[in-house]
């Protein structure tokens, strides 16, 4: 029973690497610009056919696959802020919100116009499916590379944030962009920041989803997505850490709900997921580590 | 996709031409069908399959001797029954209908199906398993597939008389009618036959960490002689290689959900080992109907037919393109009873017949093997005789 | 240095300044005063380029520069890039950034290094209590402490012309007093200011010149000393009898 | 005294304008073109009952299509033919399954357990703001579609019910579109709407005026779902089929959208752009079909919707009502000065 324990854990913290790792990007956007950004999730389906093209077809390494996947998530991600959001900025919230859906379709249906919404295997080198021997639950190389990757680009954008010039801008803008102005801080450049390192991370978490689960649709982005979002709320919608932690508890909660229950209620579970989200809402109603809601959508 | 627009342009122009000479018309079959959204991976393929035949026969002079062209009108209802029931009467409301397909799900089709039983045009679902679903909207309704029981009880009597399964654990896609009503049917037999359930699990469609129920899999103690998997295409994949990563190495058995290569490509040649599954006869079969139509699908699309939803298209064209022939006729009334009079229809999923009270068809069922990767059929499975 | 002509300045919907003029000289510190709703962080609000005038200019004249330029036509961040500093209403620190960090995005634009450095020990030597807790968080300052911080960062910018809205609000008066000793000392270390203040007897104290605004307009202005003196304001602002 | 009749006689007059296009549309239209109407017109009665919520009130709530689920499903439930409802729902009691009653009753008492349901979702859910609220809400749609998909005696579960009776025409839709405006519009423009709208601008200064802010938040997510309730009685006896997924996260979108694009609070606006996008979804379709390029209708409409936004970033009507539609200049005043209040709460903190 504890190994059965221990492996459901673990497969919660692989599951919430990847939801923490699009959270980020959520939670990062909505902190400087106040905008649900919900095609966010699109852009890690984007990384996943970036890794797919970069690897199966283009044939190159890992290391290439995983620059590649970066600088076109950053890309698109500078792109939607470009012709989507920029034009925006000064309207009501709410019109940012509409607006990303939009986008989120756009992007779906274009890529089932180009690719058929036919869902794809993805074969990536087979010793990354190797499963690590001597160990009393089954852990395969890439859910350890999916968690230190997902770890050591968290600590990376902790310490961009916490450490570098572009980082205090990004800071200050997102608790006070008039301010931040005064300062000298050019807003659209530290919003371009934010929407390309967020954007960056979601395809690399659609990198690792492809990894570990060897399948890629047009439409996969959506539901990850929403989870993520769910997640960046849960950790209070703004907070960079409280996205990171968002993302965990929610891969954990889905796996968990689902390895507790009894299987016949298994069918209970996004009402579970949702009504544990509302009930952590109620008792904390900025999320886990969000500052006071300032604004109304 | 170019090619296909040039014949039926092609066929309309010999309709325009012909009509001088001899009285030629052009019919209209609306083929309903969710191109975007969650269902498109199912339904995509399938209008591909029937667009394919409708050139197809066009190309080699239409029906009634040449005086009969058809035109498909492929109608995107994006996964939503608002738009189903809107395009239904889209449908309904085109001029020379002479008959719909559509649908790979059963719940879309009961959103749009009786609209056309009230209108009086025959429809054909290509897909969708539903035993119940000619009874349920009526005389107008007809099937292309088998209904879920065949498959289930083929799959289950493979199971325990040929694999020696005695001790089966079941997992099924919750959020699925599909899903649900092929793992009913399956337990039903396979108790029937004598074996053990030893373990009921479920998931919803779109999941793609299948991590908890196999650790529960796994915990099964002793453990069970293999699983059966009710789900479809989206999720077979993901499931098999989950199963397989996780060491567990006994069969994984199966319905149509698993007739897609996503079963072979997402786990990979290495971990596609002893999965067993029921499904329409076309796959890894020799006959001509089939070698043709996976030749044709693959010059027309640059690619092999995705999964056997492009092949039950292609039979509901040609399912409706006999009636045509049988009736003599476009008038759809004519076009239902000749449908309904249907015996020995040599179609690429296996030989149709409506000659059962519930209309659905008592399709021969083939049992795939995979290996490596490799599909090979093993044996064809045939429906108690009834009547 | 500074010359607004003929301002008129919409918020929203709303009409706020109705033309504006108001001249600051190098060297100067300028006072602008009235009440409430008066119009007065509008124009600061105008200098720094949050809000732009409908019609009329902001000229001004940068360091060794002869031609003004027109900072309606500037973005907020290049106004800054000029030598203009805003030490805004209500002191707005980054609550959630360190005591240095706020220092140091008021040097967010320079890039001499080693200048900076000293420019952070000049701000730490002017204010030791800065020093003292660089490492916290701004927002676990006191009113005052979060004041200080807030000049110091404005000039972190090496600033010619320092804008300050409302130091004095809701300080004690001791913290009040040491505060304008301090501005005091920085206008003559060299830098310009406007103030904007409706504590009207500390900022005539002050400054050289004065600004008197009502509803949007300009309505008195001249010498500090001389509005001091006059009876009417001394009246309606400073609270004589 | 003059105004108010001006304003009666007016919507007499558009009633009976409605009225005889409803008639002539029925007489002289096919079946496709009545359902796109009806479509639209039970579009028109979600959005504008959504905007008492998301427009008036400023609660951004994404959980309509749950309380159209709840309408749908027991007004279904209620006149599903009793000889069949034993053996496909089960589970129901007795005396419900000898039931069968006619659409009317139904989509009442749909409309009131809908309203109910979201008097008890509103108490805990409506203490949350912005995209909690919204995150909140859209959960409601997956809870609720869990239990659905899982009572199956009681729903007949993912299958959902089937050949429900086609009981709503065009008919029943304009007199409940009808019915939405009226209410809607006469909350809108009663003390009611006035508070809700007064806290939509300032929750606080709204408090401090002794308005009460739980209770009229939960007025307006009441009323709006009574509607939604109704309108998801509408729907499932129009499409004859209702399944746990009919009603999702989509049409949330979709309703949200319409609201937004009318411009926040404006009955009319919501009214006109659900009608407007269902008309461009539908003039797309043949094109689509004569193309084969499936995903266009959505690709167009997206871009629409971001040029819109772009543009015209109040929506198409702020939050007024057209002109035409307003009594007197001096009654439309209050909501003009609304109006652009809005804008300037509304203003994110600017950046150009």
């Amino acid at each position: 029973m504890t190994s059965y324990l221990l492996q459901q854990i673990v497969n919660g913290l692989i599951l919430g690497s990847m939801y923490a790792l699009v959270a980020i990007g959520f939670s990062m956007i909505y902190g400087i610009v106040r905008l649900i950004n919900f095609a966010h999730g699109d852009i890690a389906m984007i990384g996943a056919f970036t890794a797919l093209a970069v690897m199966i077809v283009a044939g190159l390494p890992l290391p290439v696959v995983i620059l590649a996947v970066l600088v076109v998530g950053a890309a698109m991600g500078l792109a939607i802020e470009f012709v989507a959001f920029r034009p925006l900025r000064g309207a009501p919230q709410v019109n940012g919100f509409i607006t990303s859906l939009a986008v989120s379709i756009l992007i779906q249906n274009v890529a089932i116009l180009l690719l058929t919404a036919e869902p794809r295997g993805v074969a990536f080198p087979a010793f990354l499916s190797e499963r690590i021997p001597g160990l009393p639950i089954n852990i395969d190389l890439v859910d350890i590379l999916i968690v230190v990757l997902a770890v050591a680009l968290m600590l990376g954008l902790v310490t961009i944030v916490n450490r570098t010039r572009l980082g205090m801008a990004m800071r200050a803008t997102a608790e006070n962009l008039d301010v931040a102005r005064l300062m000298g801080i050019n807003v659209s450049r530290t919003i371009m920041a934010a929407f390309a390192i967020g954007s960056a991370l979601a395809g690399i978490a659609g990198l690792m989803w492809s990894a570990r689960y060897g399948q890629i649709d047009p439409i996969m982005g959506f539901l990850p997505g929403l989870k993520a979002f769910v997640a960046a709320v849960i950790g209070g919608v703004g907070s960079i850490p409280g996205a990171m932690l968002g993302g965990y508890l929610l891969g954990l909660a889905e796996v968990l709900f689902v390895g507790l229950l009894p299987p016949e209620y298994a069918g209970y579970r996004d009402a579970f997921v949702f009504g544990t989200l509302i009930l952590v809402l109620l008792v904390l109603p900025n999320g886990l580590m969000g500052r006071a809601a300032e604004d109304r959508a | 996709m170019r090619t296909l627009k040039t014949i039926a342009a092609a066929g309309a122009l010999a309709t325009g031409l012909g009509a001088a000479a001899e009285a030629q018309e052009t019919v209209t079959i609306a083929a309903l069908y969710n191109l975007t959204g969650g269902m498109s991976s199912i339904d995509a393929p399938a209008l591909n399959g029937a667009l394919l035949h409708a050139a197809l026969i066009n190309e080699a002079g239409g029906l009634l001797d040449g005086t009969v062209m058809l035109e498909v009108v492929g109608i995107d209802t994006k996964t939503d029954q608002q738009e189903t029931a809107t395009a239904a009467q889209q449908a309904l409301s085109m001029d020379n209908l002479v008959a719909g397909i559509g649908y790979g799900d059963t719940t879309f089709v009961l959103a749009a199906a009786p609209a056309f039983q009230e209108a009086g045009i025959p429809f054909v679902t290509s897909g969708a398993t539903h035993p119940m679903l000619p009874t349920w909207v009526g005389d107008h309704m007809f099937m292309t597939a088998f209904g879920d029981d065949d498959q289930s009880y083929a799959i289950a009597d493979y199971a325990y008389d040929t694999l020696g399964l005695r001790r089966v654990a079941v997992w099924t896609d919750d959020s699925m009618d599909f899903t649900r009503a092929l793992s009913t049917f399956f337990r039903e037999r396979f108790v029937e036959r004598g074996g053990e359930l030893v373990g009921d699990d479920f998931f919803m469609m779109g999941d793609t960490d299948f991590s908890a129920q196999i650790a529960r899999l796994q915990a099964i103690d002793p453990a069970p002689d293999g699983v059966f998997v009710s789900a479809i295409p989206g999720e077979a994949g993901l499931s098999v290689k989950q199963i397989r990563e996780a060491g567990i190495t006994y069969p994984i058995v199966s319905g149509d959900g698993f007739d897609t290569e996503l079963v072979s490509t997402v786990p990979g040649p290495d971990l596609a080992n002893d999965v067993f599954f029921s499904s329409h006869t076309y796959r890894a079969d020799d006959r001509q109907v089939v070698s043709d139509f996976v030749a044709a699908y693959e010059e027309e699309y640059g690619r092999p037919p995705e999964n056997a939803f492009s092949p039950l298209g292609y039979d509901a064209i040609g399912l409706v393109a006999e009636a045509i022939e049988a009736a003599g006729s476009t008038e759809p009334s004519a076009i239902r009873d000749a449908l309904a009079g249907i015996r020995d229809y040599e179609a690429v999923t296996g030989m149709i017949s409506y000659t059962r009270e519930t209309m659905v068809p008592p399709k021969p069922v083939a049992i795939i093997e995979v290996q490596g990767g490799e599909f090979t059929l093993l044996e064809t499975w045939f429906p108690d005789e009834v009547e | 240095m500074l010359e607004i002509g003929g301002a008129q300045v919409w918020r929203g919907q709303t009409h706020v300044l109705h033309g504006i003029d108001l001249a600051v000289a190098e060297g100067e510190i300028v006072a602008l005063i009235g009440a409430n709703g008066a119009g007065k962080t509008t124009v600061l609000m105008t200098i720094c380029g949050l809000l732009r005038p409908r019609q009329g200019a902001v000229r001004y004249r940068a360091a060794g520069s002869s031609e003004p330029v027109d900072l309606a036509r500037l973005t907020p961040e290049a106004i800054v890039g000029q030598g203009i500093a805003l030490c805004p209403e209500g002191r707005q620190v980054f609550a959630s950034l360190s005591v240095r960090e706020n220092l140091m995005i008021g040097a967010y634009l320079r890039r001499d290094r080693a200048a900076i450095a000293a420019d952070l020990d000049h701000v730490v030597s002017r204010f030791p209590i800065l020093g003292e807790r660089a490492r916290q968080p701004a927002g676990s300052l006191s009113g005052g402490e979060q004041m200080m911080l807030a000049i110091g960062r404005s000039l972190m910018s090496r600033p010619r012309l320092l804008l300050l809205d409302e130091p004095s609000l809701g300080l004690a008066p001791q913290i009040v007093e040491a505060i304008f000793d301090i501005l005091s000392d920085i206008n003559e270390a060299g830098t310009t200011m406007l103030l904007v203040e409706q504590n009207a007897s500390m900022a005539l104290e002050l400054a050289h010149r004065a600004y008197v605004m009502e509803t949007g307009r300009v309505t008195l202005s001249g010498r500090a000393q001389d509005l001091a003196d006059n009876p009417e304001i001394r009246r309606a602002y400073l609270g004589a009898a | 005294m003059t105004g108010t009749t001006r304003g009666w006689l007016l919507a007499a007059g558009l009633t009976a304008l409605g009225a005889a296009a409803v008639w002539a549309a029925t007489a002289s239209l096919n079946n496709y073109l009545l359902t796109l109407i009806a479509f639209a017109g039970i579009n028109v009665m979600l959005a504008v009952s959504l905007s008492l919520s998301n427009g008036l009130t400023g609660l951004f709530s994404l959980g309509h299509p749950a309380f159209m689920m709840v309408g749908g499903y027991i007004a279904a439930i209620l006149t599903f033919p009793a000889n069949r409802k034993g053996f496909m729902l089960p589970d129901l009691p007795e005396w419900l399954a000898a039931q069968q009653w006619p659409l009317l009753p139904a989509l009442l008492v749909g409309g009131a357990v809908a309203g109910l349901a979201a008097i008890m979702a509103g108490f805990p859910v409506l203490r949350l703001r912005g995209h909690y609220l919204a995150v909140a809400t859209l959960g409601l749609i997956f809870i609720l579609r869990a239990v659905v998909n899982n009572l199956d005696g009681y729903t007949r579960g993912a299958l959902g019910l089937s050949g429900i009776p086609k009981l709503t025409d065009l008919w029943w839709v304009y007199a409940w579109v009808v019915i939405t405006l009226f209410v809607c519009w006469r909350i809108k423009h009663s003390s009611l709407g006035r508070t809700m709208m007064a806290m939509r601008e300032n929750e606080m200064a709204a408090a401090c005026m002794g308005v009460p802010l739980a209770r009229t938040r939960l007025m307006a997510f009441a009323i709006g779902a009574v509607f939604a309730g109704i309108a998801g009685g509408l729907w499932a006896h129009l499409v004859t089929n209702l399944t746990p997924t009919s009603l999702g996260v989509f049409l949330a979108f979709q309703l949200v959208v319409m609201v937004v694009l009318g411009g926040q609070g404006s009955l009319a606006g919501a009214a006109l752009a659900a009608i407007g996008l269902s008309a461009i979804a539908n003039l797309l379709r043949p094109v689509e079909q004569s193309t084969g390029i499936y995903g266009m209708t959505q690709i167009v409409v997206a871009l629409v919707l971001i040029g819109v936004l772009i543009f015209r970033p109040q929506g198409l009507f702020g939050s007024r009502e057209p002109g035409v539609l307003m009594r007197r200049p001096e009654s439309s005043a209050p909501s003009r000065t609304a109006a652009s209040t809005q804008t300037t709460h509304l203003e994110q903190r600017g950046s150009t």
